[in-house]
């Protein structure tokens, strides 16, 4: 692997740049691998990646139906935050955190992972309560999360309006300054290339079509459109598309496929410092690298997989966003896409066994998948590797909703009384 | 004043209405009729702006919406100043002050010019292989460094003072595009008489007929047969005609959101006009007509200002009479371009064309060209631009069959006109998630399959002869109308055809030609090849890797040239690289016309009691719950929050207080079986309850956590008053509705929502009853009459009243339900009485203090949403005989009859003084390691004057077990001690309720 | 003595709304006066078509039926919003029993809860349409049309009883400031247009 | 934003509507005697299909009824919509996958 750095890109620059090589190869699929993930968006690589880093397996494919990092990873807010309220969740998120800090070194790949802030408004008395409950128990947990009031939310993120003319004053709000956004598409490719580069074979273009099984039911490999890939193991970190692969398997899921909207305005120069969240009104805005601000809007109420909602979805969330900053009502919309998320009864992931023997699953990430990547790969990597979930991804099982124990961060949330 | 270029005849422009606008300061002279680009172009300007990441100087390349590079600032007065509009759709008016972009200090001198220099390292995802060391940097240096780089105009910094507007509209046939097949395709779907919306985004319809002064239409000039056309639709009541109106979104089921520039236009102040309006159709049939984008061609420093596409070129100087130079050289590979060399030569303009085709290879326009004495040279590829702010001079070279370039010869110039050939405008078919095709014949994606009620027409599917577009355009219309009619349409032959070109033969070293392909955000030919050598190789990795159409013209004169380089250096055919998902909007739409109205005050409705009014004049403060406005508590001068609170907790222990309940929920469940309809809702017994009598109900979801609570009383055997939470009052109805209609249809139960028709005054205390009594005819108010958790109909200051006895603090109380139109004299009445009693209006805060000193829960508050009955230690409200209820089976499931689950308890501070924060946790040691293992949080926490102590509410793991124990709870700086007990504070024995 | 003072006195939450808008679109928005108003749900048996007013209530799904006093709303199979003059609010309440002894149904008082807003003028329909997404043409909603809709961001039930364009628009009276600033704003909204 | 067709009312537009998930889950009879294993598939396992799905919604700002329907998840368009209790006309299973025959292409116009 050509090592990137101001060095080579300055030599490159003397030639043309004609000496960089592939990122990743094309290559054929072997017969069989040890393991074979299916979903090479950012979750599926990284899982890869920790596979062969972590775990010496390197016998590893990744198959992807379209394009590497084309679903959710390229179609998020690309917000950054582990300021969860139960341990489970904390644990997760955290452990992705204190991947991402290291990321772009890590991969040799500048994913731009930058720690700008996310700041959460309270806009109501039980928001404060909600949000005061959670920089407690990120305290003990030992995350970074603060709890501001309006005047330092305003000294944080200057455009904010703390007058209290708002149709939901801003009464404070809770930050963690390690949180952040980075480059979505430099984070599947960055994984791609450390993957590849350690002898991980990268597949585009080549759609699962069944999981094959063995007369003990165990799972033994894929059909897909580029023919059967046998497998030691199989994890299937698909998002959107789980409940399709999983019933190839005869696995029934606790998941709904959602469509989830974002948008963009036009770039302008820099006027948004940080990532801010109002769950209350549902905004989430931060301005991009390129200078665009990145707006993400929720999801629509039925299940779909045709990647496109409705003009009320947008439209809503603008709403939202002119009424906190009633500046850009001038700003245009540049860009809007649709993504589709996976979503389980508590809004929790799964991570773990399925009932068949070597198939495995990653999934239920909801509109929270981006932020976890390099936590959700490292621990699927263990998982896939030893047959046994790692101490983070334990909790979250698909059994826990047999037995009633369920990781719900939106119920804890609760709503106004 | 001098418009320097403009042609002294010609053009739409109304010459009797001069205009003047100011450019980087400067007066820039005009004619209603022109945008800002014609009348920059009249005067001589070309250099308008500089490029995102070369600050290279560029210019106008286009007429309409698919400009890449015009961008300004436009002022139109205070509060309205936005960044990055197109100076080709801003209509010029007077008074308009526009400025360039990007660029320091200025446009003619700009320091980030450097960038330009530094090209050979800035190249396609440089960024992703540095600025990693010193990792700290990243956030301190590299990442401000970008950003203050990139971007292009200013966000606006004040709040918009301007109207947005919003419109739901129904047609059976919506055509978008104003141009011969969208006109021909309305004047066919009107003439049926079905109910047409026919939308343009230029200030004028007619499109290319706007600037075709040569074509004639069934024997007359096009321009007359527009008029023509125009009048006939002007005329007809079943036509809705929308100029300025840009159809930017094609969503599900024939809904498509356009927005219509209504008043940015106007010089004068548009009355209370919007600035813009969104018309949200929902069309049964939709013809899209949008026409054809021309692609540039891709050379060296094809980016230099007065480098234009060609037909952009002809319609400055058809439509606007603006010559953008004198001295002209058209670059082509087609015939289209021809026809503006004729009506340049035409126009009496210096006119030179090069033809990359063959002699052999070109049609009658070569003939017709060279016939108007203009030299073209076939064969000929651009190799190169002279200049730099304005382009002086174009290199060509002869190419032959093996694409070798023979000497080179600059040809001088002060203008030149490219054209690459043609790319339909399929953005709003592909939104509509059509199918598109790939068409070798006009080497373009062409509509297939339709996926919606829809169809393409004219140029928009391919079709470029104008005889051959309104014949199409014209048959789609009536087919979408439902009618048979067609009609052949005889007009002047279109020069059409072109020999596809990605870029153009060159004899310099391909490392160092910077040929743009994606001008805005200076991506090159280079920059995408280097792409697809690293591996990038589906056309959205290229777009991403290189950000080739992302900017904000989104690749409209981009998108082929680059999928065209990709396909070339993979060696594919152009189908099999694909071609990129078209995604709202089709031209970036302000922020205000999606919101339309719903700012300030409808952004959200405000709801608010009858009561609302006098708690205002009385002092309320208020807080948000839902979307209701509530009375928070009433300080009197000099109070804070706490002091208010104090004093009113004491008064409602004292002597009595009045509080406004109205926001809560009420649901008149009325049926023969609505005791039985109660009993599988609610985890409670409900057909033993006689008539009169109240009992409190709790409502599980299926999954047997708490939905909501509230008091209900029997009005009668077949008739509930149910109460909800504020919050959750739609979300019962809706829960209720759903089990009744989908699970019990078969029982006879009737459900309406009373909310709002019952106002509800509390009066709580040990002299409500004193304060009533007066007021209150036909009910027995004794204690023996009624008693606590009854309800009795009756009148009170002689309007009808459904009187509960009821309590949320554990004394004495009333809740006066009253029809709202009456609450508020009601309300003044009782408190006019109860002066005598020392009477105090209290807020919700005081209302949360009095029930938790008697350890009564909120849901939302105690309850989240993971809370059964038995964490809240009301599980004793189960019947044991009772078989099932919603929300039953689950509370058997292994985890959640585990122990250990958190239970509700009290929680007394060590330092009585010290209140908790809610939301506080709870830990048994505080000399664990973190993390520490949480046992619970406080769900409640307050100061209660009435037991001169704070108190707290919680949820502790194991909690019942542990009274009298010692824990520990976070403090903003540490931990403070606590003891379990019971969550009950005041009045232990609860007899005050009885009184 | 007090029911003197208060039987008579509805204080509507609009009553001291600002004067009825008017625009150059010649729309008026104006709030209606105290009007009794009954929720009323029945399971018809079939062929049974209890009249009501002269008014049949089998009449179909989404029509208004009225006999220049009262007015009987079909919003759903077995739901219908009955509307008249206050002084007659008891006489309808005996008169809707009288007409449905025998069937199971149930009739709550929402004289209270609904506020009235009548919406008047040769674009009344366009005003409406800046929240309500529903075809509001003479073919798609003629006079004796009635439904539950949307207005913005309130639910709204829309009645359109005659020939005029005139629109009653019928909301909670918790949502009746936002309505009416809704409309009001709507009048606005439609200046300008090209459309007509 | 959908146009669906309420049995009661014909098309109207998606933000009148409230979706209730996948149609035809019954509530057991007898809760109690269903195990843990099936009484979480009864609450928490959907069939999320890619192509036909059976669903419920309800007219919520309108008249107020439940109903179901059949919508592909792939094209978004909706097959039919029947009244609760019932079972879909058209034969189409929940399931399938519909192609972009000229047959969905006509229904697109219906």
């Amino acid at each position: 692997m050509r090592r990137f750095s101001l060095t080579s890109l300055l030599s490159e620059s003397m030639r043309g740049h004609t000496g960089w090589g592939r990122q990743w190869r094309a290559p054929e699929p072997k017969p069989r691998y040890d393991v074979v993930i299916v979903g090479g968006g950012g979750h599926g690589l990284a899982t890869a990646y920790y596979l062969a880093t972590v775990h010496g397996i390197t016998n590893v494919a990744v198959l992807e139906k379209g394009w590497i990092g084309g679903g959710n990873t390229g179609r998020n807010t690309t917000i950054i935050r582990s300021n969860y309220l139960y341990d489970e969740s904390a644990a997760m998120y955290e452990h992705a955190l204190k991947l991402w800090e290291g990321l772009s070194q890590e991969l040799n790949y500048n994913i731009m992972f930058s720690q700008r802030g996310v700041l959460m408004l309270a806009h109501n008395i039980h928001d404060v309560q909600s949000f005061k409950r959670h920089v407690y128990a990120n305290r003990l947990n030992g995350i970074d999360n603060e709890w501001l009031s309006k005047e330092e939310c305003k000294a944080f993120c200057p455009p904010l309006d703390i007058s209290g003319s708002l149709r939901y004053p801003v009464l404070g709000g809770a930050l963690q300054r390690r949180a952040g956004t980075a480059r979505h598409d430099a984070v599947a490719w960055g994984y791609a290339r450390g993957a590849d580069n350690r002898g991980v074979d990268i597949i585009q273009n080549c759609e699962v079509t069944g999981i094959r099984r063995d007369a003990s039911g165990a799972a033994v490999g894929v059909e897909t459109t580029r023919g059967f890939i046998g497998a030691g193991r199989i994890g299937v970190v698909a998002a959107g598309h789980t409940s399709t692969l999983m019933s190839m398997a005869g696995v029934s899921m606790p998941l709904e496929s959602y469509p989830l909207q974002a948008l963009v305005s036009e770039p302008v120069k820099p006027c948004f410092p940080c990532v801010v969240m109002s769950n209350a009104v549902h905004a989430y805005l931060s301005q991009s690298d390129k200078g665009e601000l990145v707006i993400g809007a929720g999801t629509d109420q039925y299940t779909s997989y045709s990647q496109q909602g409705g003009l009320h979805i947008t439209t809503h969330t603008l709403d939202a966003i002119c009424e906190l900053f009633p500046q850009f009502t001038r700003m245009r919309m540049l860009r809007s896409w649709g993504g589709i998320v996976d979503v389980t009864p508590d809004r929790s992931p799964i991570i773990g066994k399925t009932p068949v023997p070597n198939l495995f699953v990653n999934c239920g990430w909801g509109t929270g998948g981006f932020k976890a990547t390099p936590g959700s790969g490292h621990v699927f990597a263990h998982t896939l590797a030893t047959g046994t979930p790692h101490a983070i991804n334990a909790p979250f099982t698909l059994d826990r909703f047999r037995t009633g124990r369920l990781i719900d961060e939106a119920a804890a949330a609760a709503v106004a009384h | 004043m001098a418009q320097p270029f403009r042609l002294s005849r010609g053009g739409r422009v109304d010459r009797t209405r001069p205009i003047v606008f100011a450019f980087n300061g400067k007066p820039v002279h005009g004619y209603a009729g022109d945008t800002v680009a014609s009348a920059l172009l009249a005067n001589g300007i070309h250099l308008v702006g500089r490029s995102f990441k070369y600050h290279r100087p560029r210019g106008i390349l286009s007429h309409g919406p698919d400009e890449p590079s015009a961008l300004l600032s436009v002022d139109r007065g205070p509060g309205r100043i936005d960044p990055n509009n197109r100076a080709s759709v801003v209509e010029a008016r007077s008074g308009l002050r526009t400025t360039s972009q990007n660029h320091w200090p200025s446009l003619e001198f700009d320091v980030g010019a450097v960038n330009d220099l530094l090209s050979p390292v800035f190249v396609a995802g440089f960024y992703y292989k540095t600025f990693m060391w010193p990792r700290k940097f990243w956030d301190r240096v590299y990442e401000p460094f970008i950003r203050a780089a990139a971007g292009l105009g200013k966000a606006p910094t004040q709040a918009d003072p301007d109207r947005y507007a919003n419109r739901h509209a129904h047609c059976d046939v919506l055509v978008v595009g104003a141009g011969p097949a969208g006109l021909a395709a309305a004047l066919a779907a009107a003439r049926t008489g079905k109910r047409v919306i026919l939308a343009d985004e230029g200030a004028e319809p007619g499109g290319s007929l706007l600037h075709d002064t040569t074509s004639q239409i069934d024997g007359r000039p096009a321009a007359d047969w527009l008029t023509e056309t125009l009048a006939e639709l002007d005329g007809r009541e079943n036509v809705i005609l929308l100029p300025r109106t840009t159809a930017f979104g094609y969503y599900n089921h024939n809904h498509v959101a356009m927005t219509e520039r209504v008043t940015d236009h106007l010089t004068s102040a548009a009355g209370q006009a919007p600035r813009e309006r969104l018309w949200q159709v929902r069309a049964g049939e939709v013809v899209l007509a949008g026409g054809a984008h021309e692609r540039p061609l891709v050379f060296a420093d094809n980016d230099r200002p007065g480098i234009l596409l060609a037909e952009s070129l002809r319609v400055f100087l058809n439509r606007y009479g603006v010559a953008p130079g004198r001295k002209l050289v058209f670059a082509t590979s087609g015939a289209s371009a021809y026809r503006a060399a004729l009506d340049a030569r035409a126009a009496g303009l210096d006119v030179t064309l090069v033809d990359l085709r063959l002699e052999s290879d070109c049609g009658p326009e070569l003939a017709q060209l060279r016939g108007a004495g203009v030299e073209v040279l076939t064969g000929h590829t651009v190799v190169g631009s002279k200049g730099r702010k304005r382009v002086t001079g174009l290199i060509v070279a002869p190419v032959g069959s093996d694409g070798r370039c023979g000497g080179r010869r600059i040809l001088p110039c002060d203008c030149v006109g490219m054209s690459g050939g043609w790319t339909p405008a399929v953005h709003l078919f592909s939104q509509s998630r059509g199918k598109l095709r790939y068409d070798d014949a006009i080497d373009a994606f062409v509509p297939s399959i339709s996926a919606q009620a829809e169809r393409s027409a004219g140029a928009a599917r391919g079709i470029y002869d104008l005889a051959a577009c309104l014949t199409d355009g014209f048959a789609a219309g009536a087919a979408a109308a439902g009618s048979d009619e067609r009609q052949a349409f005889k007009a002047t032959e279109t020069l059409t055809g072109f020999q596809p070109v990605r870029i153009m033969p060159t004899d310099a070293n391909p490392t160092k030609v910077r040929a743009f392909v994606d001008y805005q955000n200076d991506v090159t030919a280079k920059d995408i090849k280097l792409a697809v050598r690293e591996g990038f190789q589906s056309i959205e990795h290229v777009k991403r890797y290189t950000t080739t159409g992302m900017a904000t013209d989104q690749g409209k004169t981009s998108n082929m040239n680059a999928l065209g380089i990709v396909a070339g250096q993979l060696d594919k055919a152009l189908p099999a690289v694909g071609t990129t998902t078209f995604r709202p909007p089709y031209t970036p739409v302000t922020f205000g016309a999606l919101v339309g109205p719903a700012r300030h005050a409808l952004f959200d409705p405000i709801r608010t009691t009858p009561i609302h009014e006098w708690a205002e004049a009385h002092g309320a403060l208020f807080e948000n719950v839902a979307l209701w406005r509530r009375a928070w508590y009433f300080p009197k001068a000099g109070e804070d929050l706490h002091a208010a609170v104090a004093r009113e907790c004491k008064a409602v222990r004292e002597n009595v207080g009045i509080f406004d309940a109205s926001t809560l929920g009420k649901i008149e469940i009325v049926g023969r079986d609505a005791a039985e309809f109660m009993n599988r809702l609610y985890i409670n017994p409900w057909t033993k309850l006689a008539p009169g009598r109240c009992r409190y109900g709790l409502m599980l979801k299926e999954d047997g956590y708490i939905l909501d609570d509230g008091v209900v009383a029997r009005v009668s055997d077949e008739c509930f008053h149910v109460t909800t939470t504020t919050g959750g009052a739609a979300r019962v109805l809706g829960h209720m509705e759903d089990y009744l209609q989908t699970e019990w249809p078969e029982l006879e139960v009737f459900l309406t929502s009373t909310t709002e028709q019952w106002a509800v005054i509390a009066l709580q205390g040990p002299k409500a009853r004193d304060v009533i009594a007066p007021l209150v005819d036909g009910i027995d108010l004794s204690p023996e009459a009624f008693p606590h958790m009854a309800m009795r109909t009756g009148m009170i200051c002689g309007v009808p009243t459904r009187l509960f006895r009821v309590s949320f603090t554990g004394e004495l109380g009333f809740e006066i339900n009253v029809p709202s139109d009456h609450a508020r004299a009601v309300w003044e009445a009782v408190f006019e009485a109860g002066q005598a009693h020392g009477i105090t209006p209290y807020g919700t805060e005081t209302m949360h203090v009095l029930r938790a000193e008697k350890g009564y829960i909120i849901v939302g508050q105690e309850t989240d949403g993971t809370v059964t009955p038995d964490d809240v230690g009301m599980a004793g409200m189960i019947p044991k005989a009772k078989k099932d209820f919603v929300g039953k089976r689950s509370l058997a499931r292994p985890d959640v009859v585990a122990s250990g689950r958190k239970q509700l308890v009290g929680l007394m501070t060590d330092d009585p003084k010290l209140v908790l924060d809610e939301g506080a946790q709870i830990v048994a040691d505080t000399n664990q390691p973190i993390p520490m293992r949480m046992l619970g949080h406080v769900t409640s926490s307050y100061w209660s004057a009435n037991c001169g102590r704070s108190i707290a509410l919680a949820l502790v793991e194991g909690g019942r077990e542990r009274m009298n124990g010692h824990l520990h709870v976070t403090t903003p700086d540490g931990f403070t001690r606590v003891t379990v007990c019971e969550p009950v504070f005041f009045d232990v024995q609860g007899e005050r309720i009885n009184a | 003595m007090l029911e003197t003072r208060y039987r008579a006195a509805r204080a509507l939450p609009l009553g001291a709304a600002s004067r009825p808008a008017t625009a150059g679109s010649g729309v008026s928005v104006r709030p209606a006066g105290a009007e009794a108003r009954f929720s009323l749900r029945a399971r018809l048996a079939a062929g049974a078509a209890p009249k009501l007013a002269g008014l049949a209530l089998d009449a179909p799904i989404n029509t208004v039926g009225t006999d220049g006093e009262t007015w009987i709303a079909r919003l759903g199979p077995d739901e219908w919003l009955v509307g008249g003059p206050e002084a007659d609010a008891d006489l309808l309440q005996g008169r809707i029993h009288e007409a449905l002894a025998g069937l199971p149904h149930s009739l709550v008082d929402v004289s209270h809860r609904n506020v009235g807003i009548d919406v008047s003028g040769r674009q009344a329909a366009a005003v409406l349409n800046a929240g309500c997404p529903l075809d509001l043409s003479e073919a798609a909603f003629p006079p004796g049309s009635a439904t539950r809709t949307l207005l913005g961001k309130a639910e709204i039930v829309l009645i359109r009883a005659t020939a005029a364009p005139l629109y009653r628009v019928e909301c909670w009276r918790s949502f009746s400031t936002y309505v009416h600033g809704f409309l009001n704003e709507a009048v606005f909204g439609v200046e300008g247009s090209a459309a007509h | 934003m959908l146009l669906i067709a309420c049995p009661n009312c014909g098309k109207r537009p998606e933000t009148e509507f409230r979706c209730g998930g996948q149609a035809h889950i019954a509530r057991p009879a007898d809760p109690m005697t269903v195990d843990d294993g099936g009484w979480s598939e009864h609450l928490f396992v959907r069939a999320n299909p890619k192509g036909v799905h059976a669903e419920r919604w309800c007219h919520i700002h309108g008249c107020g009824r439940w109903f179901n329907a059949l919508r592909d998840t792939i094209s978004d368009r909706f097959i039919e919509t029947y009244p609760i209790g019932e079972q879909p006309k058209s034969g189409v299973k929940p399931g399938t996958i519909l192609g972009t025959s000229s047959a969905t292409q006509s229904e697109a116009r219906a």
